[in-house]
C-alpha cells in the first residue's frame, strides 16, 4: 500500500507538471490547466493522510539500485517514518492551499500556465526531497527546489529586480550547496555509500564511529548544515530570502515560508543522528543568532511582505536551535506549525495586496490585471528612495501596494483577511492555549531550557535567552504589523476606498489555513508514539552534567569544545555516563520544571511584546520615531540590516576589484618599471659603447634572427588557421609519429 | 491445405513449364559445365594444355550464356510493351493506334527502334560528358540486374539467392543514382529538376515497398524468392494478397508504390511533360534515349513481376497441383494483368503535384505499412501456421473490409453532389 | 574586424542566389499555350516569381488595320483567339455596325436571318472552344485521354463550320452587316434542314457526354487536388486585374455581357449564366483554378441550350446580308465590347470618314488575365503555373496581336 | 584470400579517406572522404568476424551494420549543416569558414 | 597465386574498390567524385560478398548508394552552382597531407604484416549458413537489442536534427 500510494504522490504534481510543460508547447492557452494542477495537488494531499496510518509501527523503507559505477552503487529509495508522512501532508497541504490561492491571485497573468507548471514542479522536488533516504536523492531534490525558487522568484523577470533577485536566491543558496556538497562528499568518501538508512547506510555505520572520528563527522556536519543555512536563510546567508519577495506571493507563501526554507530544518532534522556536540552547538547558535537578529530587522521594516520575510528567517532559526540543542521533536513541531500559520500570513497579506493590486492597475474591482501591475512597480515614485533595500535591489523601492505605511483601518474593508492574519499573529505570538504557535514555541523553549538545566550548560543558557527575546520581539512587530495594517485610521484614503475583499477561492484557503493554526496538529505531536526521534549515538553530554558540581573536572566542563575534543576526554573518562541524546529529546513534557518555567516565561514576553506594540502602535502613547531617533544607532543598525549586503558589497565585492587593481598596479609598476629600468640602462650607458657594434654586428644578428622568427611565425600562424583539417593533420601527425617512437622503443 | 490436392485427383496433370520451357538454372548449369571440362574436355586436350586449362572457363561461359539470355530477351519485353501501351492507349481514346508499319502496326517499335538508332547522338555541349554517356547504362544494368533473382517459373531462375528480395531492393535503389546522373549532366534546369524529383520520389517511396515486402517476409520466413513462391504452392487462397488482411493492404501499397518507383502516371512526375518537358532525359536523343524507353519498361515488367511472385503466387497455380495460371505462361500472364493495369491507370488519371506526392507517401502509405507491420506480427503470433482457419478468416475479413470500404466510398460520393452554379 | 566586415558583406552578396533558380519556361513547352515565356524565379519547387515575357506571337494586327477597309480586316480577327475565330469576327463586325449606323442618312439593319446564325454559329464556336480547354487543361495536369475526347468532339463541330463557311480555323464568316454566303444555305432548303439536323444530332451526342467529362476529370479526386484551392482569384482581385468572361464569373462575379448588356439577340433566348460558389462537399473555393475550369463546362451546357431554342424556333427566312454598298462609316469612334468565350472582347475603332479606320485597338480578353498569373503564382509551386495558366485559357495570337 | 587481403585493401581505403579528409577544399568532399574511412572500419569488421571469430559468430558483421547505420545518420546530420553553412556564409570551403579564428 | 574464377573476380573487386577511392580523392570534379564513390561502395559490397556477409552487402547498397550517395548528390546540387563544382586544394597542403598519409598507410602495412595473429589465415571457402536469420536473431532476440535500440534512437534524433538545422528560417 505504501509503495503505490508514494508513487502517487509524486506522480501527481510531476504529471501535472509534464502536462504543462508539454502543453505549454504545443498551446499556450491549454484549458483548465488550473484545475488539473490543483486536483493533482489534492490527490497527492489525500494519499499523503491515506499513508498517515501506514507508517505507524516502524519505518519504511523501499530502496531500488540505480546506478553502479566501479562498484559502488548508488541507489534511489524513499524512507517513510512518522516524520516524513507529516512533512508530505504540510507540503501537500500547503501546496494544494497555495494552488487555490493561485487560481484567484494568478488569474489573468500572460504565463499563468507556466506558473502552474512551477508550482507543481517545486511540489514534486519537495516531496522527492522529503521522501528520499539517501543523500544524493535529497542532493537531487534540493538543487530541483532550488531551480524552482529560481524561477518562480524570477517569475516576473521583466522586472529588473525580481530578475535580480532570483540570481541572487540561487547564488547565494548555491554558497551553501556547495558546502553541503563537500559534506556529502566527506560522508561518502568515509562509507563509500549516500543511503541513510539501513543495513549499510550512513546512519548505521557512524554509529560504529570510534571517537577517534568525531572531529571529521562535526565537520562533516556542520558543512552538510551548510547547505540548510543557504536554503534555510540561516545567518550569514540569509539576504536572499527578503528579496525573494519580488516573486508572486502565493510563491512566497509556499517555498519561503511553509516548505522549502523548511527543507533546510528538514535536512538538519534527518542529519540528526551523526550530529556531535560540536556541530549541534554550531546549528544552535547560528539558529539562535539568525532568531534574533532577523527579528530585530523586521521591527523596522515597513514592507509588509519584507516583515513577514524576516520574521520566516526568524522562525527558522528558532527552529534550527531548537534542532541543535537536541529538541528535534520541538523543532519539527514548529516547523509543522509555521507552516501553516506562516503561509496564512503571506497569502494574507497577499490579499491584502492583492486589494490594493486590484486597485492600482486601472481602479477596476474585478479585472485583476497583474501583467500590467507588476511592470508598473517604477512608476509609484520615489518618496522611499532612502529605503536600503533599494540599494541592493535596483529598480525597487517598496511598491505602494505592499507598504504598511499606506494602509490602515483595513479590518473593516477586509473582515476575513483581518481575521484570518489575526489568528495567525497570535499564533507566532505565541498566546497561549488556543493558538498551535504557542504550543510549538513553548517546546522549543521549554527543551532548550531543559537541556540547559540538563546538561547545566552556559551555552545553552544563553541559548534560551537568545530565544527567549527573539520570542518577545517576534511578538512585537508581528503585532505592529497587525495595528498598521488593520487597526487605525486610512492612511491613504483613496487606496483604503478601493481596497475590498478578495475573491472566494482566496479567501478559502486561508479560513483553512487558520483553522490550520489552532492547535489540530498539535495531536500529531503530543502522541508519543506517533513521533519519536532518532538515537544521537555521537552526542554526548558535557562531562559536567554528570559530575558533581564541587568536583575537580568542573573546568574541564566549561571549555568549549571545539569539534568534539573534549567529548572524546569525556567518553573516554566517563564511558559509562553515555546518554545517548535520548535526553536532548523533547522539551515539551516530562521536564517539569523547565518546562513549566519556559511557558511562563514565553508567555511573559509574548504579552510584554503585544503590549508595547500596542503602546506604539495602536494606543500611540509611545512614539516609534522618538524612539528611533533616541536609539539611533541601534535603529540604523536594525534598519539597515545589520549592514550584511554592504558587507558583502564592501568587503566581498571590493576584495575582488582590489584584487584585480593589485594586479593592475603589479602590472604597471612592477613589471613595467622592471622593462623601463632596463631600457633606461640600456639607453644610458650601454648604447653609447654598442651603438657602432649595435649597427654592424648585432643589427645583423637580429635582422636575421627576426628574418628566421618572422618567417617560422609566418609559417606556425597559418596552423592557427580555424581551418578544422589543419588541426586534423597537426593530430594524426602527432599520432603516425608516436606510433613510430613507441616501435622504435 | 494439401487435402485440397485430394478434391482433383483424376484430372491430367499437365505441367506446362517443366514439359516445354528451358532450365535456366544457373547453379546445375555451373555444375554442369565443369563437368563437362573435367570429364569430357581435359582428357582429350594435349598434356601441355590439359596442365594449365583453366577449368574455370566453363562457368565463365555459362554465366555469360546466361546473362546473353537475359539481355537478349528482355530488351524485347519493351519492344512488346510499347507496342501494347500504344495500342491499350489508342484504345482508351477511341483510336486505333499505329496502324501502319507492319499488320496492325505490330512493328511499329521495331520501325522506331530503328529510327533511334540511327538518329544523332546529341551531346549538350556544356554538358557533362562521361556522366551523360554513363547514365543510361547505369539504369538500364540495374533495371536488367533486377531479373537474376526473379523466379520466372520453377526452374527458371538466374541466380537463387537466399536474400533475393533483399538484392531486388538493393539494385533497383541504384537507379535512381542514374537518375541524378543524367538530370545533371545534361546541363539543363528542367533536366535538373526532374532529376532531383525522381530521386525524392524514388527514395521516399523506397520505404514503403520496403516495408509492405516486410509484411510478406515476415510471413513467409525468408528472404529467398523461391521461398516466398513455394510458400504460396496451395492454391489461389494461399497466395500471400490473400493470406492475412494485412498482406492484402500491403500488396495494394506495393503496388502503387512500385507505380510511382518506375515513375508512371499518376507519378509521373519526374517525366511530366506538361511541366518540366520530359524531366531528366529531356536532352537524351537516339539510342541512349532509347536505352531510358527499354529500362523504364523493363522496369515496369519487374516491378510487376516482384507484385506477382510476392503477392500473387508467382509461377504457382491458382490451383493446387495443376498449372491454372502457374508455370511460365501463368507467371507472365499475372505479370501482364498488372502491367496493362498500369497502363490503364496511365491513360485514366491526371498526375499529382509534388508535395501531393510526398503527402501520400509520409502521411498515408508510411504510417498505414507500419500498422501493416504490426498487424502481421500480431497476425502471424495468432495463426503461426498457414491453415485453413486462418486463410479463411482471412478472406473473410478481406471480403467484410472490402464491403465496408465500397459501402463507404459509395455513400460518400453519393453525398458528392453535383456542383451547380447559381 | 576587416575580416567580420567582409563577411558580412559576402553574406549580403550571396544571400540571393544561394537557392534561387531561374527558369524559362517557354517560348517552346509543351503547356504554355502557346509562345508564352515565363521566367519563374524558383526556390526548389516553390515559385517566387513567374513573370510573363509575351511578344512572341506579335502580328501588328491593329497597325495593319489602319491599312486596311474594314471587311479586309476581319480575317485579321481570325487570327486573333484562333480557337474561337467565330466570336472574334463578330465581335468586330458589332463594332462596325454600332459606328455605321450612327451614320442615320445610310440606314441598314442586320437581317433577322443573319443574327440567328451569327448567335447559332458563335454559341458553337464557344462549345469548340471551351472544349478544347476542358481538353488542354486535362493534359496540363497529366490527364492524356480526355484532350482525345475533346478534340473528337471539337472535330465534329469544326465539320459544322466547314459546311457553313468552308473553313476550319479561320472562318471569316462573319460580315459586317450579316454572315458570308460562299456556300449557299437556301432558307426552307433540303440543305439547311440538313445542317440545322446535323447540329442537333451533335447535341444530342454532346450533351450527355458533359456529364461523362464531369465524372472524367472534373470530379476526379487527383484532379480536384490540383486544381481546387489554387491560385484562388478573389472577385476583387478579379476585376483589378479586369479578368473577364468565365475567369471572373469563376471568381464569382456574376457578369455576362450577353445578359446584362445584350447585344444582338440574345435578350430573345433563355440561358442562366454559371457563377462560382463555395462547393464544400469537394472543396473547392470560389475563385480556384477549378472554379474557372468548371464555369466553362457549365457554359458548355448553357450553349448548347441556346442553340437548341434556335433550333427549335427553326431558321427565319430572308437574307443573310445587309444591304451595304460600301463600308464608310462616318468620322467618329465607337468602343464595343462583346462576350466571347475568352471573356470581354472589345473593338475600339475612330474612323475619319474614310474606309479604313484611323485607329483600332482590340480589347483582348486574355491578355487581362495573363497580367494575373504573376500575382496568382507566387508561392505556389511549377506544376501549380500550369495549371493557372490553363485555368485562365489564354490564347497567345489573342494577347499578342 | 587471407584477412592480410582485406585488411591491405582496407588500410588503402581509409588513408585515401584520410588524404581527402586533409586536403580536400570542399566540405562535400571532407564527407565522402569521411564515407570511405567508415567503409574501411567496416570492411575490417566484416573481415576480423569471417577470419578470426568461429563461423557462427558474426558479430562483426552485426557492427558493421550498425556502422553503416551510423554512416547514414552522420551524412544526414553533416549535410544538414553543410546546407546551413552554405546559407550562413555563401562557401563551403572549410577555409573560409574559420570564423573561429579569433 | 593460382588462377581460379574466384581469385581474379576477388582481384577485380579490390582494384575497382582500390581504384575507385583513389579517384574519389583525385578527381576535381566534386560530382565525378561522387559517382566514383559509387563505384567503390558497389566494390565493398563485392567484398562483402566474398567475406560471405550477403545481408552485409545488400545492406550496404541499399544505405550508402540508395541513401548516402543521394544525400550527397543533393548537397552538392543544392550548395553548389555549375562552376563551383570543383574541388579546391592547395599545394601545400596537399603535399602535407600526402606525407602523412603515406605515412599512415606505410605504419599500417607494416602493422598488417607483421602482426603474427592476423597471418595465415585463410579463406577455406566453406560455405557459411545465411547470414540474415541469425542477424535478426542476434539483433532483435540477443545481446544486440539494447545496441538496436540506441542506434534506432540515434537515427531518430539525427534525423529530426538534421530536418531542424537544414529547414529554413522563415525570415521577415
Amino acid at each position: 500500500m505504501v509503495v503505490p500510494l508514494i508513487s502517487l504522490i509524486l506522480l501527481c504534481p510531476l504529471a501535472a507538471f509534464a502536462v504543462f510543460g508539454l502543453s505549454g508547447l504545443v498551446n499556450r492557452r491549454f484549458p483548465r490547466q488550473d484545475y488539473l494542477s490543483t486536483v493533482a495537488m489534492l490527490a497527492a494531499l489525500v494519499c499523503s493522510f491515506l499513508l498517515l496510518r501506514e507508517v505507524v509501527p516502524s519505518p519504511e523503507s523501499h530502496t531500488v539500485k540505480w546506478i553502479s559505477l566501479g562498484g559502488v552503487t548508488f541507489s534511489m529509495g524513499f524512507y517513510l517514518d512518522s516524520v516524513t508522512v507529516i512533512m508530505l501532508i504540510v507540503v501537500t497541504l500547503v501546496s494544494s492551499l497555495v494552488h487555490i490561492f493561485s487560481m484567484g491571485y494568478m488569474h489573468g497573468d500572460p504565463r499563468y500556465p507556466r506558473f502552474f507548471a512551477y508550482l507543481s514542479l517545486f511540489s514534486f522536488s519537495m516531496l522527492f526531497l522529503v521522501v528520499s533516504d539517501n543523500l544524493l536523492g535529497i542532493y537531487i531534490g534540493w538543487e530541483l527546489v532550488g531551480l524552482c525558487s529560481y524561477l518562480l522568484i524570477g517569475f516576473w523577470f521583466e522586472k529588473d529586480s525580481a530578475a535580480n533577485a532570483c540570481k541572487k536566491a540561487f547564488l547565494t543558496t548555491r554558497v551553501g550547496d556547495v558546502g553541503m556538497f563537500i559534506g556529502m562528499m566527506m560522508l561518502f568518501t568515509k562509507f563509500q555509500t549516500l543511503s541513510l538508512y539501513g543495513e549499510g547506510g550512513i546512519f548505521a555505520l557512524a554509529a560504529n564511529l570510534n571517537t577517534g572520528d568525531m572531529v571529521w563527522l562535526s565537520i562533516a556536519g556542520i558543512l552538510i548544515f551548510c547547505g540548510a543555512i543557504g536554503k534555510s536563510a540561516q545567518m550569514p546567508l540569509h539576504t536572499w530570502l527578503p528579496d525573494a519577495m519580488e516573486g508572486p506571493t502565493p510563491v512566497s507563501a509556499l517555498i519561503h515560508a511553509a516548505t522549502m526554507v523548511a527543507a533546510g530544518v528538514y535536512l538538519t532534522a534527518r542529519m540528526f543522528p551523526i550530529l556531535t556536540e560540536t556541530s549541534s552547538l554550531v546549528i544552535a547558535y547560528v539558529g539562535g543568532i539568525t532568531a534574533l537578529v532577523a527579528a530585530t530587522i523586521a521591527i523596522v521594516r515597513f514592507d509588509i511582505k519584507r516583515v513577514l520575510a524576516y520574521s520566516t528567517i526568524s522562525q527558522l532559526g528558532y527552529m534550527m536551535l531548537a534542532i541543535g540543542a537536541g529538541s528535534y521533536v520541538a523543532g519539527l513541531f514548529h516547523l509543522t506549525t509555521h507552516a501553516f500559520f506562516k503561509a496564512l500570513l503571506f497569502l494574507g497579506s497577499g490579499s491584502v495586496i492583492h486589494a490594493f493590486h486590484a486597485m492600482h492597475a486601472h481602479g477596476h474591482d474585478d479585472e485583476h490585471d497583474h501583467a500590467h501591475e507588476h511592470s508598473d512597480h517604477d512608476a509609484h515614485g520615489h518618496e522611499h528612495g532612502e529605503d536600503p533595500d533599494s540599494r541592493h535591489i535596483l529598480g525597487s523601492e517598496i511598491p505602494a501596494d505592499q507598504d504598511m505605511r499606506n494602509m490602515g483601518g483595513l479590518r473593516h474593508k477586509m473582515p476575513i483577511t483581518f481575521i484570518t492574519m489575526l489568528i495567525a499573529t497570535l499564533s507566532i505570538s505565541g498566546v497561549p492555549f488556543i493558538f498551535s504557535g504557542f504550543w510549538s514555541k513553548d517546546a522549543i523553549l521549554g527543551g532548550v531550557l531543559g537541556r540547559a538545566m540538563e546538561w547545566n550548560s552556559v551555552h545553552h543558557y544563553i541559548l534560551f535567552i537568545m530565544a527567549l527575546s527573539a520570542a518577545g520581539i517576534t511578538a512585537f512587530y508581528m503585532f505592529r504589523l497587525v495595528f498598521m495594517t488593520f487597526f487605525g485610521e486610512p492612511r491613504n484614503q483613496e487606496m483604503y476606498d478601493m481596497a475590498h475583499e478578495s475573491p472566494k477561492s482566496m479567501t478559502v484557503p486561508l479560513l483553512i489555513l487558520a483553522v490550520l493554526s489552532l492547535p489540530v496538529v498539535n495531536i500529531l505531536w503530543f502522541n508519543e508514539s506517533y513521533v519519536k526521534p532518532p538515537p544521537q549515538p555521537h552526542l554526548h553530554a558535557p562531562q559536567h552534567a554528570y559530575v558533581s558540581p564541587d568536583s575537580n573536572t568542573d573546568k574541564k566542563g566549561y571549555t568549549v569544545s571545539l569539534f568534539g575534543v573534549s567529548e572524546a576526554v569525556a567518553a573516554e573518562e566517563e564511558g559509562g555516563h553515555d546518554t545517548h541524546g535520548a535526553h536532548g529529546d523533547d522539551g515539551h513534557h516530562g521536564h517539569g520544571p523547565a518546562h513549566t518555567i519556559a511557558m511562563v516565561l514565553s508567555i511573559c514576553v509574548a504579552g510584554l511584546g503585544i503590549f508595547l506594540s500596542w503602546l506604539f502602535y495602536h494606543r500611540r502613547t509611545l512614539s516609534a520615531e522618538s524612539v528611533a531617533t533616541t536609539f539611533r544607532p541601534i535603529h540604523n543598525l536594525f534598519w539597515r540590516k545589520y549592514y550584511f549586503d554592504e558587507f558583502y558589497d564592501g568587503v566581498l565585492v571590493a576584495l575582488t576589484v582590489w584584487k584585480a587593481r593589485l594586479f593592475a598596479q603589479f602590472d604597471g609598476s612592477v613589471v613595467d618599471g622592471i622593462v623601463n629600468g632596463v631600457g633606461v640602462v640600456t639607453r644610458d650607458i650601454l648604447a653609447a659603447f654598442t651603438g657602432a657594434f649595435d649597427n654592424r654586428v648585432v643589427d645583423g644578428l637580429v635582422n636575421r634572427v627576426a628574418q628566421v622568427t618572422w618567417a617560422v611565425g609566418g609559417k606556425i600562424r597559418r596552423i592557427q588557421t580555424g581551418a578544422i583539417q589543419t588541426y586534423l593533420f597537426v593530430v594524426l601527425a602527432g599520432i603516425v609519429l608516436l606510433i613510430l617512437i613507441f616501435r622504435a622503443l | 491445405m494439401s487435402d485440397f490436392r485430394a478434391m482433383f485427383v483424376g484430372f491430367p496433370d499437365f505441367n506446362v513449364s517443366e514439359n516445354f520451357f528451358p532450365d535456366i538454372n544457373l547453379q546445375e548449369k555451373l555444375n554442369w559445365a565443369e563437368e563437362f571440362i573435367q570429364n569430357v574436355l581435359i582428357p582429350r586436350l594435349p598434356e601441355a594444355v590439359a596442365a594449365h586449362f583453366p577449368v574455370e572457363l566453363g562457368t565463365v561461359l555459362v554465366m555469360f550464356a546466361c546473362a546473353g539470355i537475359f539481355v537478349g530477351v528482355v530488351p524485347l519485353l519493351p519492344l512488346f510493351l510499347v507496342l501494347a501501351e500504344r495500342k491499350v492507349a489508342a484504345r482508351f481514346q477511341n483510336r486505333t493506334g499505329p496502324m501502319r508499319v507492319g499488320p496492325w502496326g505490330t512493328l511499329q517499335t521495331l520501325a522506331d527502334g530503328i529510327k533511334l538508332i540511327f538518329k544523332e547522338d546529341f551531346i549538350p555541349p556544356q554538358g557533362d560528358k562521361l556522366l551523360f554517356l554513363l547514365a543510361p547504362y547505369i539504369i538500364f544494368a540495374c533495371s536488367f540486374a533486377v531479373f537474376a533473382a526473379i523466379p520466372f517459373g520453377q526452374n527458371i531462375l538466374v541466380s537463387p539467392f537466399n536474400i533475393g528480395i533483399f538484392y531486388i531492393m538493393a539494385i533497383s535503389s541504384v537507379i535512381v543514382m542514374g537518375v541524378i546522373m543524367a538530370g545533371w549532366s545534361s546541363n539543363s534546369k528542367w533536366s535538373l529538376l526532374g532529376s532531383l524529383r525522381s530521386a525524392a520520389q524514388i527514395v521516399s517511396y523506397e520505404i514503403p515497398l520496403g516495408l509492405s515486402i516486410l509484411t510478406v517476409v515476415m510471413l513467409v520466413e525468408s528472404l529467398n524468392m523461391q521461398e516466398i513462391v513455394a510458400s504460396q504452392s496451395n492454391g489461389v487462397f494461399s497466395w500471400l494478397i490473400f493470406r492475412s488482411p494485412f498482406t492484402f493492404i500491403a500488396f495494394f501499397i506495393f503496388f502503387i508504390s512500385s507505380i510511382a518507383e518506375v515513375n508512371r502516371t499518376p507519378f509521373d512526375l519526374p517525366e511530366a511533360e506538361s511541366e518540366i518537358v520530359a524531366g531528366f532525359h529531356t536532352e537524351y536523343s537516339g539510342m541512349r534515349f532509347a536505352l531510358f524507353f527499354i529500362a523504364e519498361y523493363a522496369n515496369m515488367f519487374a516491378v510487376s513481376a516482384i507484385a506477382v511472385t510476392l503477392f500473387l503466387g508467382g509461377w504457382e497455380g491458382a490451383l493446387p497441383g495443376y498449372d491454372i495460371l502457374g508455370g511460365l505462361p501463368g507467371f507472365v500472364i499475372k505479370t501482364l494483368a498488372l502491367v496493362f493495369l498500369m497502363m490503364w491507370l496511365r491513360w485514366t488519371l491526371p498526375r499529382l503535384r509534388v508535395d501531393q506526392l510526398m503527402n501520400l507517401c509520409w502521411k498515408y502509405f508510411i504510417p498505414i505499412a507500419f500498422f501493416n507491420i504490426l498487424g502481421t506480427g500480431i497476425w502471424g503470433l495468432i495463426f503461426p501456421e498457414d491453415t485453413l482457419v486462418s486463410t479463411i478468416i482471412s478472406c473473410a475479413i478481406i471480403y467484410i473490409g472490402l464491403i465496408v470500404a465500397y459501402t463507404i466510398a459509395g455513400r460518400t460520393l453519393a453525398q458528392k453532389p453535383e456542383p451547380q452554379p447559381s | 574586424m576587416e575580416s567580420t566586415q567582409q563577411t558580412e558583406s559576402k553574406i549580403i552578396e550571396l544571400k540571393p542566389f544561394a537557392d534561387e533558380m531561374v527558369v524559362n519556361m517557354g517560348p517552346q513547352h509543351p503547356s504554355t499555350h502557346g509562345v508564352l515565356r515565363l521566367e519563374l524565379k524558383l526556390d526548389g519547387e516553390v515559385v517566387r516569381e513567374a513573370i510573363p515575357h509575351i511578344g512572341y506571337l506579335h502580328r501588328c494586327f491593329e497597325k495593319h488595320s489602319e491599312n486596311l477597309s474594314y471587311p479586309q480586316i476581319i480575317p485579321f480577327t481570325d487570327r486573333m483567339d484562333y480557337v474561337a475565330a467565330m466570336n472574334q469576327n463578330w465581335g468586330f463586325c458589332l463594332a462596325v455596325e454600332k459606328l455605321l449606323a450612327a451614320d442615320e442618312s445610310k440606314e441598314f439593319e442586320v437581317p433577322e436571318r443573319a443574327e440567328y446564325l451569327r448567335v447559332l454559329i458563335c454559341e458553337l464556336n464557344r462549345i469548340a472552344s471551351h472544349l478544347l480547354s476542358f481538353g488542354t487543361y486535362g493534359m496540363d495536369i497529366g490527364a492524356f485521354t480526355p484532350f482525345l475526347y475533346a478534340f473528337r468532339d471539337r472535330e465534329r463541330l469544326l465539320l459544322l463550320f466547314e459546311k457553313v463557311c468552308g473553313a476550319r480555323l479561320t472562318y471569316n464568316y462573319i460580315r459586317i452587316g450579316g454572315v458570308s454566303e460562299i456556300i449557299p444555305l437556301e432558307p426552307g432548303s433540303i440543305a439547311e434542314q440538313n445542317f440545322l439536323d446535323e447540329i442537333e444530332e451533335f447535341l444530342d451526342y454532346f450533351e450527355p457526354l458533359i456529364d461523362v467529362y464531369n465524372e472524367l476529370l472534373t470530379k476526379n479526386s487527383i484532379f480536384a487536388e490540383r486544381t481546387m484551392r489554387v491560385a484562388i482569384m478573389s472577385a476583387e482581385m478579379a476585376l483589378s486585374y479586369g479578368a473577364t468572361g468565365p475567369n471572373l464569373r469563376g471568381s464569382g462575379v456574376d457578369w455576362d455581357l450577353r445578359r446584362d448588356e445584350p447585344y444582338s439577340i440574345y435578350d430573345r433566348f433563355d440561358f442562366d449564366v454559371p457563377v462560382a460558389v463555395d462547393v464544400p462537399e469537394l472543396g473547392a473555393v470560389v475563385g480556384d483554378c477549378w472554379c474557372r475550369y468548371k464555369i466553362r463546362m457549365d457554359e458548355m451546357k448553357q450553349s448548347v441550350r441556346i442553340v437548341r431554342q434556335i433550333l427549335a424556333e427553326g431558321l427565319p427566312g430572308g437574307p443573310v446580308m445587309a444591304d451595304l454598298k460600301a463600308v464608310r462609316p462616318p468620322k467618329g469612334e465607337i468602343y464595343f465590347r462583346s462576350e466571347a468565350p475568352r471573356g470581354e472582347l472589345g473593338f475600339y475603332i475612330v474612323s475619319d470618314g474614310t474606309p479604313k479606320p484611323v485607329r483600332l485597338k482590340g480589347r483582348s480578353p486574355c491578355f487581362s488575365a495573363l497580367s494575373a498569373l504573376q500575382e496568382l503564382s507566387r508561392g505556389l509551386m511549377v506544376a501549380d503555373i500550369i495549371a493557372i495558366i490553363g485555368s485562365i485559357d489564354i490564347v497567345m495570337g489573342e494577347v499578342d496581336r | 584470400m587471407t584477412l592480410q587481403h582485406y585488411l591491405v585493401i582496407s588500410a588503402i581505403l581509409f588513408t585515401l579517406g584520410i588524404f581527402a579528409v586533409l586536403t580536400s577544399r570542399n566540405a562535400i568532399s571532407i564527407l565522402m572522404g569521411i564515407e570511405l574511412i567508415l567503409n574501411s572500419c567496416n570492411l575490417n569488421f566484416a573481415a576480423f568476424s569471417r577470419f578470426m571469430t568461429p563461423p557462427e559468430d558474426i558479430s562483426g558483421q552485426i557492427i558493421a551494420i550498425f556502422g553503416i547505420v551510423l554512416a547514414a545518420a552522420e551524412a544526414a546530420v553533416f549535410l544538414a549543416i553543410i546546407l546551413a553553412i552554405y546559407r550562413e556564409f555563401g562557401s563551403i570551403r572549410p577555409d573560409e569558414v574559420d570564423t573561429l579564428k579569433g | 597465386m593460382e588462377f581460379t574464377l574466384k581469385n581474379f573476380i576477388f582481384y577485380g573487386f579490390a582494384l575497382m574498390t582500390v581504384a575507385s577511392a583513389l579517384l574519389v580523392v583525385t578527381v576535381r570534379n566534386i560530382v565525378h567524385a561522387a559517382f566514383s564513390l559509387m563505384v567503390t561502395l558497389f566494390g565493398v559490397a563485392g567484398l562483402y560478398v566474398f567475406l560471405q556477409a550477403d545481408f552485409l552487402a545488400a545492406t550496404q547498397v541499399i544505405v550508402y548508394v540508395g541513401g548516402i550517395l543521394v544525400l550527397i548528390l543533393f548537397g552538392v546540387m543544392m550548395t553548389s552552382g555549375r562552376l563551383e563544382m570543383r574541388i579546391h586544394v592547395e599545394r601545400g597542403q596537399l603535399l602535407l597531407g600526402g606525407i602523412v598519409s603515406l605515412a599512415l598507410l606505410t605504419l599500417l602495412l607494416t602493422v598488417i604484416a607483421n602482426t603474427p595473429a592476423w597471418k595465415n589465415l585463410t579463406d577455406d571457402g566453406t560455405e557459411l549458413p545465411p547470414t540474415t536469420e541469425r542477424i535478426g536473431e542476434l539483433i532483435l532476440n540477443g545481446p544486440f537489442l539494447l545496441p538496436f535500440e540506441v542506434v534506432s534512437v540515434l537515427l531518430l534524433v539525427a534525423l529530426i536534427g538534421a530536418a531542424l538545422i537544414s529547414r529554413k528560417e522563415v525570415r521577415e
